[in-house]
This record gives structure tokens, sequence and C-alpha cells, in this order.
């Protein structure tokens, strides 16, 4: 595959090169920005959730951070990964974007077998499992709809007041699903016990050669050129 | 059983002494606009102005008319506001008023965009939002709202609403002997709210067209996005607990490791 | 007001004239919607701009403004050719069956008698013929051309309804519209009111468009009749009281005529024989008198010295006292010190930029008031230097309404006691406490003073407790008056004497405070026969009569006209007059009785006058204001003839040609008089917080001026700047053949306020009505032009 | 409890989602908002009459231990029966509004401000001008006729004074000699 990223692919001791710097960056730059807003937002989603605004200095702070984190959400991780990362981004999303048959299998099975612990002969994976597809799309889609209809929840006075209702109901769906999304994420890469050593891969950059083979073969044979 | 008020505006002369004995009772602060040319000299409501009367001049084939018409929360039976109010702040009251508690009122807002007759106002230092209560504390203690015991002419009165209504009703009667085109509004609007007799088009009022409710999109908002979502954000919780039990309470048999179908080649 | 405001839910008819009720006096509307909707009632608003009373009207007929007299006058012959009038009525309980002198003429704008040169009237003409025995001559028949009757319908015949429309500029359609509807109400079942206020007023024709108003309804058989009546709609809240009181230059307590330095009022026996009338109850005037001057010098006051009587000031023959002659006599620099007692001239006066140049002039100025108004910081009004004006100014904070205690008249004669809430603002004071310490101040710089013209002032009867609260109680006392030999607190006026044993304040108040305690201070709110009446709440002058001459109400045999419209009826069982009301007759003189049809018993003549001598005339006449925009075609005379004129500095005249419209005065709901008690509160102040002018689509496109933009209205007195507020509701009125413009202006706001702005009386003129001098505000000249 | 379809699905939902919550130890009742009380519950209410137009309104000024709170209509009153226009339902304002003077002010001539003085300053001060300006232009006499006018003073206003007020002062002026006696029912 033509001109994929400099250093993806490369193995050293027992580990490849799974993602950039840039794409590193970007994904901590969304996951911190991502769980401030929910947090604040949260705040005023129940009646009972008050006390998640005192978290941040009381409810009216939680308003003004959730409005001043809400332009690094929108922007950055994207400017990040356009800047330092656009190839794999591009792959990311190409793949992300394309769904066969066997992905809707893959995402069944997977639920009631990896996810529980079980071993599950699975389609094979590219660069992301069909799960991670549905993570991607969910993080992509609801960057904009939440930052559009965060917008204009902002300034209601510059929208018609139809969309302006309508913004408030797409940003709690998109909220509510990505965080139903997000704790699938966080309790594979934190807690569950088979997947946990893929945070590595968020963090240095690289991830066990096996693990790499096992879980995302097509990926694993494109970039290293060696067989899965 | 849920009490409102009646506005009969053939009978109002826009002296506004309901204006004032709002400010009086609620202990609300002057606000005064640049001129306007007219002597309704404020657009509507304001955070310190629960009650406005409209006056406008409409040039008709039998020679000018001066329509007066007092607009002021319409406390509906099916309230927008308190349907989005996330910290349910907003409440009806046993006799019929939907009256917000300020200590709980965080000035989100949700309400203000979402009211259909553009009645709640946030006040930006104080962050509460603030709208005609009925006079709560008064109709809860077996008074009047200050607007209606104010009213020189019996345009606005106050009562059960079926007593209203019927009034409503056979005023309607001797009011379009005046004026052919006066209708009753408010008894089917969002559910029910406070009764009118407008003589004119309820825009002329500035209010919207008969038979609004509760807009769409609050609905699809309450009765689905969030129901939904919860329900999205229960599953994956769900899922966790059940993973966590499969994971760590009853441990998986020993595998050989290999997660792919076919194994490792 | 003949009748009182709860009474208008009696009323068939409201004819709004010369007032804006529903924004002026707004509670009258809840007694006519309350008519409207019980009875049908129908309003109809007669008024040169449509207001909020025209919105709420039946029929609005806009007229052009100072032509009340020609309207009135189409309408009188209206009724009278179309045989409207309540002919029972008018034969038994008016004068239109007495003949007049046959000398007696009108021609071409004025009646026999007239001196050019003083500008007055000789009225000998105009006198009634009378028997030899001293009566009235009179034709029941109404034939006589010699008699009232035929006199009136002589001098309306000229007032047909083309003449009329063309003077008014009122649509011919309305006009006949608003005849038919109101001169329905002559029907004998059917009463109609006339609700009027300052529109009728302040024009130098004021007097007579009241008289033609009474005139009408004395026509129509109304006056007298629940629901009917001439109702003037007073502007202040106790304006009712403080002219009961006479705190004008012509009069003393309870009417009577303050005394002149001429042989007809030399001494107290002179001025009982001219002022006292041969028949009708002002016969008791003496009793009334003494009782007065008790009331003042008290023990003073004995029959020897004429019971003080030469302490009253007498006022010089020919000198104008009231507010333009004062004002003028100000700027002449002849007045040295001058007391406001919550007046405030700056603004409410008429060229009121000439009232305040001429305060420049006092040595000293004493204001109470409540707030820092315009006359009392005149000397730093803007354009004013203080280091020029010498005036040393006092100002006293007065206390608030509720701050203090006491009772005050509304316009239906109502005397209504009020609490006090709080203690008053900061040191103000209440009025009462100023004017008692300010008298014993001013008693003890006289005190042992041999002088004769200081014992007028250390003689005066002032026993109202020796501390420095004055006892409120004793002052109301003293008003209602009692009998120095019992100390007792006398029942009603009928028990006043001449020989000094009895004093009152005010012989009409007597009644108000009988030994039984202080009327005004009840509260039952029983209504019998649900009239309105409501006669054991509080109490009203005269007698607690609720609607004074009542008598008409009945037939000539004593039943009422009308089931639904009763007030009083003769009971021949009891041998009295009962009823939802006190008699305002004689209370056991029967129908049958002689004099029993005198309904009007405080006339001479004891009937209703539709021919009664005014300076100008027994019967209205239309003339044309000072500044008129066109000529009076029913007369070459343009101004009303008997109207003094000043040819003063500051005080010029505007003719069309540079003044072409009509400025034309009046209030709003939200600000009252000079803006003082609502332009200085917040939740008044927003609700009209800037000062325009009114002026109608069509005036603003031929001048170019859009809504909302600064224009200035000049007139010859001078010049204001105002927002244009251009409005639908007021267009240009077809007079004599010319499209007139009205140009409308608040004259509520000054210099001084929470919300200010210009003072529309800095365009009108120092010119007043022929009886009364009361100034025409509502008719003057004025030019409007766009600020860039 | 009727539960509306509505709160149904509220609740339904709120129960799942809120399961991550329920841990932390939270209920999720709705928080029952409270009425505010009566402001004029135990409040001593005095009639008095509207100070404005001449209509006559009753008016109940509510305080509680000498302290305003508000003022309503009088329902008592027969001729407005508790209602009141714009102005009726202002007078509140009228004691509590900054713009009221509270101390006796006075101005020398030629100055450009009020000086504040005492009330005994003031009335005595006043006492000497009208004993001043009664003496120099007194007319005891004229062409044969006992006068006593004082040509020198006008005395204007009031007709917002009460009855007794109004009686006194025109009482106290016709004692000083004045003839110039004016108030608003002229204009």
């Amino acid at each position: 595959m033509a001109n994929k990223e400099p250093n993806i692919g490369i193995v050293k001791d027992g580990k490849v090169r799974r993602f950039t710097k840039a794409g590193i960056a970007a994904h901590w730059v969304h996951t911190v920005t991502f769980l401030t807003l929910l947090l604040t937002g949260l705040s005023i989603y129940v009646p009972a959730t008050t006390w998640i605004g005192n978290l941040f200095g009381g409810i009216q702070n939680a308003r003004i951070i959730h409005r001043v984190v809400a332009i690094p959400y929108a922007l950055f991780a994207l400017v990040l990964l356009l800047v330092g990362s656009r190839q794999q981004m591009k792959e990311w999303l190409k793949v992300a974007f394309t769904w066969k048959k066997e992905d809707f299998i893959f995402s069944a099975k997977y639920i009631v077998t990896e996810f529980m612990g079980r071993h599950g002969d699975l389609p094979e994976a590219d660069f992301i499992n069909s799960g991670e597809k549905v993570n991607s799309i969910l993080t992509v889609g609801t960057l904009f709809t939440l930052t559009i209809s965060g917008f204009v929840m902002w300034f209601p006075e510059t929208f018609p007041k139809w969309a302006v209702r309508l913004a408030y109901p797409i940003h709690d769906l998109s909220w509510l699903f990505m965080t139903s999304m997000l704790l699938v994420h966080m309790y594979l890469s934190l807690i569950h016990p088979k997947m946990r050593t893929a945070l590595k891969g968020m963090t240095t950059g690289w991830v066990d050669e096996e693990f790499a083979k096992s879980h995302y073969p097509k990926w694993y044979r494109r970039v290293t050129g060696k067989d899965a | 059983m849920a009490k409102t008020l009646f506005i009969d505006t053939s009978k109002c002369m826009a002296c506004r002494g309901c204006e004032v004995a709002c400010k009086n009772w609620n202990d609300l602060a002057a606000d005064i606009r640049p001129f306007n040319g007219s002597y309704q000299t404020k657009e509507g409501f304001a955070t310190q102005t629960y009650t406005i009367v409209k006056m406008n001049e409409v040039e008709e084939a039998d020679g000018i008319r001066w329509i007066f018409g007092k607009r002021q929360c319409m406390h509906c039976t099916e309230a927008a506001c308190m349907m989005v109010c996330p910290k349910n702040a907003i409440q009806r009251s046993p006799e019929g008023a939907i009256y917000v508690d300020r200590d709980l009122c965080i000035g989100c807002g949700y309400c203000v965009q979402n009211c259909p007759f553009g009645v709640p106002k946030v006040d930006n230092n104080t962050h509460k939002m603030s709208k005609c209560d009925m006079c709560v504390s008064r109709i809860e203690n077996g008074l009047t709202p200050a607007c209606s015991k104010t009213c020189p002419t019996g345009a606005i009165q106050f009562g059960e609403r079926e007593d209203m209504l019927r009034a409503a009703q056979v005023r309607l009667a001797q009011v379009r002997k005046r004026f052919p085109r006066a209708t009753i509004y408010g008894n089917e609007e969002a559910g029910g709210t406070v009764l009118y007799i407008l003589t004119e088009d309820p825009a002329v009022y500035g209010l919207p067209p008969h038979g609004t409710q509760v807009p769409w999109q609050v609905k699809f908002w309450q009765y689905l996005a969030r129901p939904v979502g919860n329900v999205a954000v229960g599953a994956s919780v769900l899922l966790l607990l059940v993973a966590t039990w499969f994971n760590f309470v009853q441990k998986p048999p020993k595998e050989t490791g290999a997660h792919v179908e076919g194994g490792v080649k | 007001m003949t009748n009182h405001y709860i009474d208008l839910k009696n009323t068939d008819c409201a004819l709004i004239i010369g007032s804006n009720a529903a924004e002026n006096h707004p509670m009258s509307f809840k007694w006519l919607t309350e008519a409207r909707e019980k009875r049908g009632a129908k309003i109809i608003h007669v008024d040169p701009r449509y207001t909020r009373t025209s919105a709420l009207a039946d029929i609005y007929a806009p007229l052009r403004s100072g032509t009340d007299i020609a309207f009135i006058g189409g309408l009188i012959k209206y009724v009278l050719d179309n045989e409207l009038y309540h002919r029972d009525y008018v034969v038994n309980y008016t004068n239109a069956t007495f003949l007049v002198n046959p000398e007696f003429g009108f021609d071409d704008g004025l009646f026999t008698g007239y001196n050019p040169q003083s500008r007055k009237y000789d009225t000998k003409s105009w006198a009634y013929q009378k028997n030899a025995d001293g009566s009235y001559k009179r034709d029941m028949t109404m034939q006589d051309p010699n008699c009232v009757f035929q006199i009136l319908k002589r001098h309306y015949s000229r007032y047909d309804v083309d003449t009329v429309c063309k003077i008014t500029g009122t649509p011919k359609d309305v006009y006949l519209k608003v005849a038919e509807t109101f001169c329905a109400t002559g029907a004998p079942d059917k009463t109609g009111t006339i609700m009027y206020a300052m529109g009728t007023t302040q024009h130098t024709v004021g007097t007579e468009n009241v008289r033609s108003y009474a005139l009408l309804q004395l026509l129509l058989g109304n006056t007298g009749r629940p629901g009917g009546g001439v109702n003037a709609l007073r502007g202040e809240s106790n304006v009712q009281g403080s002219t009961d009181m006479a705190l004008l230059q012509h009069i003393l307590p309870g009417y009577l005529s303050s005394p002149v330095a001429t042989e007809k009022h030399a001494t107290l026996a002179d001025y009982l024989k001219n002022e006292t009338p041969a028949s009708g109850y002002w016969t008791n005037k003496p009793k009334f008198m003494v009782s007065l001057l008790k009331a003042f010098w008290g023990p003073a006051a004995t029959k020897e010295n004429d019971f003080c009587y030469d302490y009253l000031p007498k006022k010089k023959p020919g000198v104008y006292y009231d507010h333009i002659g004062l004002f003028e006599a100000v700027y002449e620099g002849h007045i040295k010190g001058m007391f406001l007692w919550g007046q405030n001239p700056v603004v409410g006066g008429p060229d009121a930029l000439k009232e305040a140049k001429a305060m420049e002039n006092l040595d000293w100025l004493v204001a109470v008031d409540l707030w820092e108004t315009e006359s009392a910081s005149f000397w730093k009004r803007p354009g004013a230097n203080p280091a020029d004006i010498k005036t040393e100014v006092f100002f006293l904070p007065a206390a608030a309404s509720f701050e203090k205690e006491g009772s005050i008249s509304n316009s239906g004669r109502w005397v209504q006691w009020r609490w006090k809430a709080l203690e008053p603002k900061g040191d103000s004071k209440p009025d009462l406490w100023i004017i008692h310490n300010l008298y014993k101040k001013i008693a003890k710089l006289h005190e042992g003073s041999t002088d004769p013209k200081d014992k007028i002032i250390t003689d005066l009867f002032w026993d109202y407790g020796n501390g420095e609260e004055p006892d409120i109680d004793k002052v109301a006392r003293e008003i209602n008056g009692y009998d120095f030999i019992t100390g007792k607190q006398l029942p009603l006026f009928s028990k006043l004497k001449d020989d000094g044993t009895t004093c009152s304040g005010n012989w009409i108040y007597c009644g108000m405070y009988p030994e039984e305690g202080n009327l005004t201070k009840r509260r039952n709110t029983t209504d019998s026969g649900g009239m309105g009446n409501y006669l054991e709440w509080a109490w009203s002058w005269p007698a607690n009569r609720r609607i004074i001459y009542n008598r008409c109400s009945a037939d000539p045999n004593g039943q009422p006209w009308a089931e639904d419209k009763a007030a009083i009826w003769w009971d021949e069982a009891k041998g009295q007059w009962v009823g939802y009301d006190v008699p305002d007759f004689g209370k056991t003189k029967a129908p049958y009785a002689p004099g029993g049809q005198d309904a009007f018993i405080m006339r001479p003549e004891g009937v209703g006058c539709i021919y009664s001598a005014r300076a100008e005339g027994p019967l209205p006449e239309h003339y044309e204001p000072w500044e008129t925009p066109t000529k009076n075609i029913l007369s070459s005379v343009d101004l009303n003839p008997a109207v003094k004129v000043w040819n003063t500095p500051m005080n010029a005249k505007g003719n069309s040609s540079r003044f072409p419209y009509v400025g034309t005065t009046y209030r709003v709901s939200e600000h009252w008089q000079t803006g003082g008690m609502t332009r200085n509160l917040p939740w008044l102040a927003e609700l009209i917080p800037y000062m325009y002018a009114e002026i109608g689509e069509d005036l603003a496109a031929e001048k170019g001026i859009k809504n909302g933009q600064k224009i200035i209205v000049s007139s010859a007195r001078g010049e204001i700047e105002v927002y244009a507020l251009v409005t639908k509701r007021m267009k240009a009125l077809e007079v004599n053949g010319k499209k007139v413009h009205q140009v409308g202006l608040p004259w509520c706001f000054g210099f001084s306020g929470i919300v200010t702005g210009a003072t529309a009386n800095n365009l009108t003129p120092h010119i007043g009505d022929a009886n009364t001098n009361i100034p025409e505000y509502k008719a003057f000249l004025v030019d409007i032009r766009g600020v860039e | 409890m009727r539960v509306s379809r509505r709160d149904f699905l509220k609740i339904s939902g709120i129960a799942a989602g809120s399961l991550f919550v329920r841990e932390l130890g939270f209920n999720l009742d709705a928080v029952e908002a409270k009425v505010p009380e009566l402001k004029i519950a135990s409040c001593k209410a005095t009639p008095t009459i509207c100070p404005y137009c001449s209509c006559g309104c009753g008016i109940l000024i509510y305080t509680k231990s000498g302290k305003l709170i508000g003022s309503e209509g009088d329902p008592d009153h027969p001729i407005n029966q508790g209602a009141l226009c714009s102005k009726g339902s202002a007078v509140r304002q009228i004691h509590e509004t900054d713009r009221r003077v509270t101390k006796p002010l006075y101005r020398a001539p030629g100055s450009d401000r009020w000086e504040e003085k005492s009330w005994d300053w003031m009335l005595e001060r006043i006492a000497e001008r009208v004993k001043e300006t009664r003496d120099a232009t007194f007319v005891r006499e004229e062409n044969g006729i006992i006068v006593n006018r004082t040509d020198g003073i006008a005395n204007l206003g009031g007709a917002a004074l009460d009855n007794e007020e109004a009686y006194l002062l025109h009482k106290f002026a016709r004692a000083l000699g004045i003839t110039y006696l004016e108030h608003q029912a002229r204009i």
C-alpha cells in the first residue's frame, strides 16, 4: 500500500508500531475534552447530578468550562490528525466506514465471546475491528452533531426557533450514545483482562506483535508485509 | 381542581394596572427602554416584566381600531417548560399555577427556548429564570392573582377552569356583536391554557396560531431521545457488569490464547 | 359630578366629551363596562384624538379641538327638530316655560346689551318677565315667542348638521350616529350621562361648553336621575374638597363669594343684602356666612364687630386675581412672596416660560412638596442663571397621603377618611403640621401688637391642641360646625344660625361630623335597592345626597319615571319622600303641594336653567378659540366677546399662516398632572418614559417625519424638542373646506424626575374663559419641523 | 400515583440509564419545589384613598412592624372593589422611591444649590419673611372701605391636600390678608 504512515508497521523486539504520535495526541486531547464536557454537561442532566457541578466549583462554573472546553474538543483532535497523521486518519476512516457482512457477524459474536473472556472464532479484522468501527463512527459523528447542536444552543438568538429546539434532543442523543460506547471502550482498554494490553498502543504507539497478529491480522499483514 | 385566568380582551383599556400590580406584588424593578414610537413602550417579557399589555393599531374597513391584549404566562396544562426543565425546578401548584423554585433553577434556559409562547426569561447575572407564576403564593391561600384583582373593567377574571370556560363561551356571544371575528383562545392550545377572548387574529396579540401545542421537538426530546439515550447508557452499564462477571468472578477456562478463527497460522 | 362613579352603571348611554375617561379616570370604566354588559349601554367618545377611551367606545367621533358648542348645539337642534326632548320633564322641571324680556335678542354672534369697550354685557335685557307679585311669568304650552323654549329653537336653528360638521370636522355619518344614539335617552324610561373633564373646561368658552351639556341633559330629562346627570371627572384626588374649601380667589368655603372693595360688600349687612337671593335655599346664606366668620375668629367675632367681617380681605375691583392674572402680577413684580402647596406651575401653568420667568421676581418662595419639582427649583431650570435670581427659596418636605390622616372628597362628592399607614418618610411632615406650626410662628411674631392689622392674625380662632402636633379631629369638628352654647356637633346645615351661636367652617360639609361621630370614616357596604348609592359608606355632601336634583327622578306626581331608574319617590302614607337616596328636596313637601315641582332647590327659579345668564350670554354660542386655524362661520365674532385678552409680553398670539396645526394638551393613564407623583416612581416612569408629540400618519408624511424621530413643536410662545409618535389614530379633519391637522402633546413632563422631557405648557397661551379664567390649554396653534 | 405516558417513558429511561449512578447512592425522586410563602401574611392593612385622580378608589397599605410591604386595592371599597389602575397600583413607591425629599432644603438668594436646614430655622425664617412682606404691602383701607388686604403674597395650592388641610390653609391665608389665593382647580 503506497505512502503509508512512515513508521507504522515497523517491528522491533516483539512489538509493532501501530499509532503515530499525532494520532496518540489527538486521542488523548479528544479523551480529556470529551470527559470534561461529559461531566460538566452531566451536572445539569437530571436533578440528582448537580453535585458533579460542584467538582468544577459550582454549576455555573461547569457551564463556562463546558463552553470553553467545547472549542478544543471540536477542533484540536481534528487539527492534530490532519497535520500529523493524515494518512492513517484516511485509512482509519476508510476502514471504519466500510462495512461488509462479516463485520456484522464479528460484532454480534464478539460481544458474547471475546468481550466475555471466551474465545470466539471471528472474521479477520483490518486496522480496526467492527466494534472499533462503531466506536469510530460514533466518535466522528457525535463530534459534528455535538459541536453543531452545542453551537446552536449556545447562540439561540441567531438560529431559527425550530433549529434551536431540535438541537437539544440531538445533543442529548449524541452524548448518550457516545457515552454508552465510551463505557465499553474504556472497559476494554482499562479493565478487560485480555484487551487492556492494547492501551500501550495509545501510550507508546507500539503493541505486542502477537496481539497485533491475532487481533488485526489483515492490518498486520499489510503494514509489516509478514504473514499473520 | 385547576384554576386559571380568563382574559376578555374586548374589555381591556390598556390602563396597565395589571403591569404595575404584578411588579408591586413580585417586587420587580423598573426596566426603561429606548423610545419605540408607541404607547407600548416595551417589546415583551423580560426578567423584571412578567406581564405586558400589547397595544396594536389596525386600520380596518370600518375605521381604526386600537387592539389591546394582556400577555403573561399561559400556565399550560401540557407545559413545555416543565417537561424540559432538567432540574424539576418548574412545578405545577395544586391550584394549577406553573411556577419556578428559584433555589432549584440553574438558569440553563431550556424553558426559554422551548416555550411556544416565549414567556420565561433568564437573568444572566442571577442565573435564574423568572416568569409570571399566577401569584402562586396568593392563589394557594385563596386569593386571586394581583393582575386579576386590580383589573378595573374585569377583563381579567380568575376561577375554576370550567367556570372560566363557561364564562368565556357566554361572553363570546356578546363580544361577537361588536367584534364578529372574536374567538376563544386557550381551550385546546397546549392542553388547555389561560383562556382568552381575542377580538382579532392571535398574531395581533403576539400569540402563536390557534391549536398551538408543545413543540414536536420537545416531545421527541423528552419521550424519545432521552429515554432511548438513557437506555443505551444503561445497556452499556449492564453489559459491563455481565462482562465483569464473566471475566473476573467466573474465571474463563484456560485458553490456548488463540482468538482468531482458525487459530494462529 | 351631579351623580357619582358607581351610578354610571345605571346609564343607557354615556357621552364622553372633553374627557379621556379610560385613561384619566380608569375606574369609571369599571362601571361603564357593567352598564354595557348588564344594560346594553352604548358608549360614545367625542375627542380630537382616538384614545384608549375611543378603543372601548361603540362610537368614536373626531372633532376639532375647541368646537364643543357647535357639536352640542347640533344635538340640541336635532332633539328639538325631532321632538326627542322629555316633554313632561322640560315643562315642569326647567325654565323652558319662563318668559323673557321681549328686548332680549341675538344678532351676528352678540346678545343684546354688549359693550365692546368693556367687553362686558349689560344683562338687564336678558331678565325674566315677572308678574306683579314677583313670581315668574310662564307659558306652560311653550308657544309664546318670548318663552325660553322658542328662544332656544330660534338660537339653535342655525346649528344644522352640515354647518356643525363643517365647523367640527366630524364626518357627517358619524355625527348622525352620535345624535341618534345619545338623543334616544330623551325617552322617559332611558337616561344618558355626559362625562367631561378638562377637554371641555380649558377653553375660552369653557363655561359655556359645560352649560351646553347641562342644557342638553335638561332637554333629554337626564339630570337628577340615576345613570344621568352632568358629570365632571375631576383631575386630582381632592380638587373637589380643595374647591369646596375655597382655595380660589373668588370664594369662601361653601361657595360664598369672597368680598370685593365696593359699596355692595362694604359691611356685613351690605354683603348679606346683595349676596342673598330672594328665593331658593341660598336664602340661608346669612347663617352660613356668620357661622363661617365664627369658625375663623371664634370668640373674637361678636355681633358688635360684624363677627369680624372686616378682618376678611376685600379684593380690589377690576383686578384679576385668578391664576393668569396672578402670574401677570408676579411678572410685573407686584408680588414678593409665594407659597406653593404641592403645585407646580412651571410645568402645569399656561405659558410656562413666562410663569417661570415671572418667579424670578419673587423675593421669597415657599415650596411644600414630596418632590423637588420644577417650580421648587425654577432658579436652576435649563437656561436660567442662578446667580441672577435673588429669590430666597424654602423647600418643606411634605408627607405622602398614607403617611398622615385626613379626609378627601372625590368627584362624586364622597368625603372619605384616610388612615395613617406609615410614619412620614425622613423628616417630611403632613401639610396640617406645617400650616399649624407656621401659623404659630407667625402669630408669635405678632404677639402683643396693638396694630389693628396684627389683631387679624392673633384673634384667629386656632384651637387645635397646644403641642407641635395639630389635632386633626378638632379641625374636622370645626369644618362640620358646632353649637357654642351646647358644645355639641351640629347634625345638619339646617341647624346653622346667623346670631353667632353656631360655627361651621364649611356649611355644605355640615352634617359630616354630627355628635355620633365622623361619618367620613363609615365603611358599611349595604346598598339599598342595588342602585350603587351606598348611603352607609363614608358621607357625601350635601347632607349625604348621592345624586343631586334627585327630585327629578320622579315625575310630577312623585313616582319614578322608570322602575329601574328610581332614586326617590313620594310615599303618600308616610307623607314624605322615600327611596334609595337622601331626597334633594323638602322631605315632607308633597309633589302636589305648592313648589312640589321645584326640583332645583338651590335655584331662585326652583327649576333647571336651560336659559341662564353667564358673562357671554344666557345660551351657549359657538366662538372660535383665541388661536384658530379658520374663521367662525356662524357669526362674524371670532373670539368669545366677553373674554379678557392679555396683550402682555411673552404672550404673543400665533396665526394660522405661521402655525397651521391645532395643538392640544392631554394626560396619559400612567402619568398624573405635572408628573411629580408619577415620573418619580420607577414603575410608572418605565411605562411612558419619554415626552412625545402625537401626530397622524398623513401629517407625518406631509412633513417627511418618521415615527420615533426627534421633532421641534413651536407656537408663538416657545418651542420644545420631543419625539414624534406617528399614529393611524389621528387623521386630518375637513374644516370649512380645508384640511386641518391636530397635534397631541402630553403636558406631564418637566426637567426633574427619573424620566424627564420638554414641557408642553411652554407653548400654551395666557388667555382664559370669560367666567372662570381657566386657561385655553386645549386649542392653540403650533407648527412642527423635523430635527436633522 | 397516576403516571402519565410521559412519566413512564422518562422513568423507565432514567431507571435503566441511572444504574451507573445508582451505586453512587443518590435517589432520583423529583425534588418537591416549595411554594413561596404569602408576602402579606401577618401584615397590617391600613385603608387609604388613592392620591391620584378623583375616582376616590380605596387602597390597602400593607405594613409589618412599621415597614412597608405592599399596596393593593381595598376589596371592601364599593367604587373599585379591590381594583386599581396603573397609578393606584404604584402608590407604594411614593413611600419607597429615593426621589422623595426628606429634609427641609434652603436656597440662599443667588446660590446654585440647596442646603439642609432644621424645621425650626426654616419656619422661623419664613414667618419673618411673611411678616416683612405683609407689613410692606398691607392695604388697610381703600376709598372709605376697610379692605385689610395683603397685595404682596400669593398662595397657590393644593388640590392634593386633605379637606382639613385645605380648610386650615384657607383660614390661615385669609388671616394674612391674601386675595391672590388660587390652586389647581383654576387651571
